[in-house]
């Protein structure tokens, strides 16, 4: 019987599902390397509990902070940076916080000191995890039980759309905010007021789950991908992905 | 007396068999109608009918003088039906006596169904609380004509209401009956094939037969197979040998009808007469009717069984009783075809 | 494995201390799913009834129609009704989105069809003799009505509890229209699945037997009830 | 004869409620057994406990000489009962008739359902595929009567096996009883309020009351209320002002059973005689037993019913007829207290 | 409210144009919920015969356990399911995660009560002379059983078709067990919830509207099934 394809099987969070990267590498990776690329889309926290135990292969996930924890408990091997992406920081056309082109900071402060709605994903995804951070580098205590401060603890989009009923803020990724401006036909009821800003960086690596602990991962699957996503052709294939024609990721692989 | 029900023409059909023809038919106010016939006759489904709760398929039923069914909720809460199995609500006897009165926003429910109930014979303080299935048969079909006697209701249609019940029971049914006539000027229809009950409740008494009201009053059903002898004549065989004598049947299976009052009875033999029927049997059962004026005599035909009516003056003269060897005459051209 | 029992253990943990946002979401799932039960309720019984009760040519028709919609995935009504009571929808001056009654809206939709069914599937079963003995003894119009359920009160009882058990258990719904906001419209399934979401699957367990508790109360008093109506 | 059922200290409670105490009975291979007795006397749960749907709350039961119920399945297939409201299966009439067989993985279904069937007069052609719901009650009932006989059991249990029926098929169901008696040697015990059927059915019968077997045969039962009288007896007064007397009561609404055959008849009214009792009534029924031997008449006491039985010399030598004025006579101690 | 419409339309172009990725979803959502439905029936039916059928100590009990588990979340079932069939679960070594068998075991899970419950209150509805017929005619063990759930044939169908609605429109077990691969392990609710995600409205009711036909062929399916049964 012929050999059965092998499978490489990945744990990654919602953005880049939802934005079509995955979609776009997966055929291009089995072209040049033969394996076939499944992925489950979930949270960041579920993603890396995944791989805690040994369900998946590998993680793609944008949270260093969880990521670096992650590592330290000798779950994964391998950690590489791939690519990162931006925040901005989104709101109403009037802005009533009057926080467009301020620098971060400044607007997180702005939008608690005006208590204006703010949607939180509250879920501990990447988001929401450099949101917290955003916070405490502006100096402002998370706002856990404001009225203002909404926390939605859903996906993106939907926190978007929690924010445009509420005529509020909210920080997405710039992926989402593409694919929500094209949901409104490119007059979205929210707009970028905050971009560019270092602090927005938003950092995706990939990690392959231990073989150490996990005997049945196909690490050396992982392997092929980590070395192929983090080769030239695999940067230059994320230079190249667009949507809505905007480049959505920057390949910044080490 | 007035006419209360009237009904012209009425056909029912189930599932496109006839089972009800009536081309007209009368009921009159205080009437306590008897409705008898075999199984599948089409009593229940006449019931039925009389309660509203079912539109004929064809003809027109009248009731007070009112066309029923063409526009409007037919006058159901005049007419109600003890249905042939007494079904109960799954709630206690009481609540099942007094669910009519309740609907009807009555008031001093419980004297009215304590009443109801002592008139089927269940003392209320033992039955009232007890549960719809802690019943026996009797019982329960008791408890479920309580709740109709306790809507002292102007029609009450009962189908077969001694079925299940005991011999006191069915005499205070009886007794109700007549009470409801009397008192509330109750008109009775009942379905039953407790022919010795029915003598002593009816003033009329429908015989039904394939959907069709064959005689009025209990007459004999002599049933084929039929097979043609030489002379025209046609017989019916009995179990024990002899045969029962017919002319022209419409076919081989045709059932004909047989007036009670068209038959003699002898207590000998008897020499030339002019009836084709000249019949050996048994007396088996002699009933008075209700009326006290006729005296019911069964007897059988090695197993079949026949009915004729005489007066006591002729029970007296025969001096006939049961057990006695009779014969029975009658003529060929007696027998009516169905 | 292990956050099974750590999650009982943390379930009976915040039950105990009286945990802020554990409560918080009890009390909005109880009158989110109260206010949906009885609405679906009251729509959905007599609509039951008739479908179960009478004869009518398109009968049959629609009973499938009811039967299909028992699989109606939550999102998809939620997604129908966002249409309508966001800002942009038609409904959107109620200002229903990301509030408990517009969680309601959409807990009644999913309910409604099982409310509908069982309950027509309840009436259609009743003995045909009750029909003619309720007509006979004067019934008409809703006591007939309300004499067929409460003939059949279990199987109806069932319908109630069958749907109930979906109200509470929804989450499609009660996320897109009530946006499992913190403090306000997170309901113990929001919150379960926001829990499963950020991986600590330790507090969904937890919520979930708080929750699976409170089915457990609800149902254990609608046991007792049944148990008094069997007199 | 072999001893088929063996019953001792039987016992039955409903809700703590005695309904049936049976110390002792015995019924034998091929006996017909008839129960009489009136509503809630325990008939349907006696046969339930026959046919061992319910296992009784105290005593013990021996079937075949096993005992039943203390281990393993009891031999529910031997016994079949027709309830008393006869439930159809929700299947057509032939495959309600089969369905004992096809459990039984028997062959040729359709013959015997059909054979089943003409027993109980249903012409198969007409009935077989009909739906349990398109038959008319009697129908219905002789529908279950054919899923029964066409099982040919070694006990046949029937519940008011002709309540529904009309008249012909009672006769037809008199017959399959005796056949499957004479040719499978089927024991049967049926319950019954239709004594002039039993009476041409039952080799013995036994009257229940209030859940004991008050006697055998078919006894008169006489319940109070009784009111004291001034010397040592005590009276319970009839409609018609006549009063029957007894001695030392238990309570003033005991019941008594006063034996058929304690009862004279007389058709002039008597002079000095010893019984306490003399009543005057007029006959209502006269019936002749299935043995042919004796004459059961039932005599009316302004609406209270009495039952004598005599031999047909007597009724010769009487000349008594229905209708005609009589007087009963039986002593006081002629009442035995139950 | 647009997207309504266009998702309607949508809907119907996904159908008729054939789209690989929809009729993936078709296809996977029903040999899943095949799967589901004939093991909660096969093993429900017995379960809810027992309850109903039988008394013993401790039924009410349990048929109030059954009820509460009407109300459990699918996503605790996933979490549940997960806890056994991951790697490093006690059942890991089958394998069984991100696959559909898997999803199989957590929506019989959640289908289970919905037999197990309307089955127990289809039999308890029979009526009483049924069991005697039954029993006196000689019906026993497993004839029993089957020829009473015949009498209540129509009310177990209605709770198959109850759990069917639960089973094809459930998105939480088949999210987490499942994992949601395309092509693979992607059914139709999934895919909705994908959709949603993303925002992508139109395209959510597009699938909602292709499941709902679905939905109906397998009601309609039944219910002649059941018209034929009536005779
Ligand atoms: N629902 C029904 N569908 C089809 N046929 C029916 C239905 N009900 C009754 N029938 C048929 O209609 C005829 C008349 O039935 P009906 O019940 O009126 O008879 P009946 O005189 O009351 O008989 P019984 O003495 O047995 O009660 C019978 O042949 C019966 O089989
Ligand atoms: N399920 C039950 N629960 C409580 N009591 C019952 C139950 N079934 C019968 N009974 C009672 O038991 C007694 C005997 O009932 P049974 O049915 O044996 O009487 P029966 O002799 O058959 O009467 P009938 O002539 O009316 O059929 C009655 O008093 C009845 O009320
Ligand atoms: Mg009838
Ligand atoms: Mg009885």
């Amino acid at each position: 019987a012929a050999a059965e394809t092998p499978v490489l099987r990945m744990a990654t969070t919602t953005s880049t599902d939802n934005t079509g990267l995955l979609d776009y590498l997966a055929p291009l990776f089995k072209q040049d390397t033969g394996i076939e690329l499944q992925w489950v889309a979930v949270g960041t926290g579920n993603a890396l509990a995944l791989g805690r135990n040994c369900d998946v292969d590998m993680l793609f996930v944008h949270d260093p902070e969880s990521e670096e924890e992650y590592m330290k408990g000798g779950y994964g091997v391998d950690r590489k940076q791939v690519m990162y992406n931006d925040f901005v920081i989104i709101g109403p056309e009037d802005d009533p916080a009057g926080i467009k082109d301020k620098s971060v900071k400044e607007a997180m402060s702005a939008i608690a000191s005006k208590k204006i709605p703010f949607t939180s994903r509250g879920d501990k995804s990447g988001t929401h995890m450099k949101e917290l951070s955003l916070w405490k580098a502006a100096g402002v205590p998370v706002p856990e039980k404001e009225q203002w401060y909404i926390q939605t603890g859903q996906g993106m989009i939907q926190t978007i759309n929690i924010a445009a009923e509420h005529s509020g803020y909210t920080l997405t990724d710039r992926g989402t905010f593409i694919k929500y401006e094209d949901n409104y036909k490119g007059n979205p009821p929210l707009v970028i007021l905050v971009e560019g800003d270092e602090a927005l960086l938003n950092q995706y690596s990939v990690i392959a789950v231990n073989p150490e602990r996990c005997k049945e991962v196909h690490y050396d699957l992982a392997t092929k991908f980590i070395e192929w996503v983090t080769s030239p052709r695999g940067q230059q294939l994320i230079a190249d992905f667009k949507l809505l024609g905007k480049q959505l990721f920057f390949p910044n692989a080490k | 007396m007035k006419v209360l029900y009237e009904l012209s023409g009425i056909k029912h059909r189930y599932n496109g068999r006839l089972v009800l023809d009536i081309p007209r038919l009368v009921i009159e106010e205080g009437d306590i109608v008897g409705l008898i016939g075999p199984n599948g006759s089409g009593k229940s489904t006449l019931l039925r009918i009389l309660a509203f709760l079912e539109a004929p398929s064809e003809g027109t039923l009248h009731f007070k003088g009112m066309p029923v069914g063409s526009e409007g909720e037919p006058p159901r809460r005049d007419a109600t039906l003890l249905l042939q199995d007494s079904f109960l609500l799954k709630r206690s006897v009481f609540d099942n006596v007094i669910y009519g009165l309740k609907i009807r926003k009555e008031k001093s429910l419980r004297k009215k169904a304590f009443e109801a109930l002592k008139m089927v014979g269940l003392p209320p303080e033992e039955f009232a609380h007890r549960p719809w299935y802690a019943l026996s048969g009797g019982e329960a079909q008791r408890v479920a004509l309580a709740a109709r006697l306790v809507l002292r209701p102007k029609v009450l249609l009962l189908d077969e209401p001694t079925a299940n019940v005991d011999e006191a029971s069915a005499i205070l049914i009886k007794e109700a009956v007549l009470r409801a006539v009397k008192e509330w000027k109750t008109t009775v229809v009942v379905a039953t094939h407790d022919l010795l009950w029915l003598y002593e409740v009816a003033k009329s008494v429908l015989n039904l037969y394939q959907g069709r009201i064959a005689a009025q009053g209990t007459s004999n059903l002599i049933s084929g197979p039929w097979r043609p002898l030489n002379d025209g004549l046609w017989e019916r065989a009995l179990p024990d040998g002899q045969g029962i004598l017919a002319v022209s049947p419409p076919s081989e299976t045709a059932t004909a009808i047989l007036d009670p009052s068209d038959i003699v009875i002898a207590t000998s033999p008897p020499a030339k007469v002019s009836a084709q029927n000249i019949l050996s049997g048994r007396v088996t059962q002699m009933l008075l009717d209700n009326s006290g004026e006729r005296v019911a005599v069964a007897i059988s035909l090695g197993g079949v069984s026949l009915r004729s009516t005489i007066t006591p003056k002729a029970v007296k003269e025969l001096s006939i009783q049961p057990g006695q060897r009779v014969w029975v005459l009658f003529k060929a051209t007696a027998l009516r075809w169905l | 494995m292990d956050y099974i029992l750590e999650g009982l253990i943390n379930g009976i943990v915040l039950l105990v201390s009286g945990d802020e946002e554990t409560y918080s979401a009890i009390s909005t799932t109880l009158k989110v799913s109260t206010m949906s039960i009885i609405a679906s309720l009251i729509i959905g019984i007599p609509i039951g009834f008739v479908l179960g009760y009478f004869d009518f040519p398109g009968k049959r028709t629609l009973r499938t129609i009811s039967d299909t919609l028992l699989a109606i995935p939550t999102v998809v009504v939620g997604l129908l009704v966002y249409a309508f009571i966001s800002r942009r929808g038609p409904l959107g001056s109620l200002g229903l989105l990301f509030t408990l009654p517009g969680i309601a809206v959409g807990q009644t939709i999913l309910a409604l069809p099982i409310v509908v069914s069982l309950t027509a599937g309840a009436v259609e079963g009743l003995d045909r003799q009750l029909k003619l003995t309720l007509l006979t003894l004067g019934a008409r119009g809703r006591q007939l009505a309300i004499s067929s359920l409460w003939e059949g009160r279990y199987a109806v009882l069932l319908a109630a509890a069958t749907a109930y058990g979906r109200v509470i258990s929804e989450v499609g719904a009660s996320m897109m229209l009530g946006g499992n906001i913190k403090w306000y419209t997170r309901t113990m399934t929001t919150a379960i699945s926001l829990e499963t979401a950020k991986g600590e699957f330790d507090m969904g367990i937890a919520l979930g037997l708080v929750l699976m508790l409170l089915a457990f109360a609800v149902n254990a008093a609608l046991s007792a009830f049944k148990k008094r109506a069997a007199q």
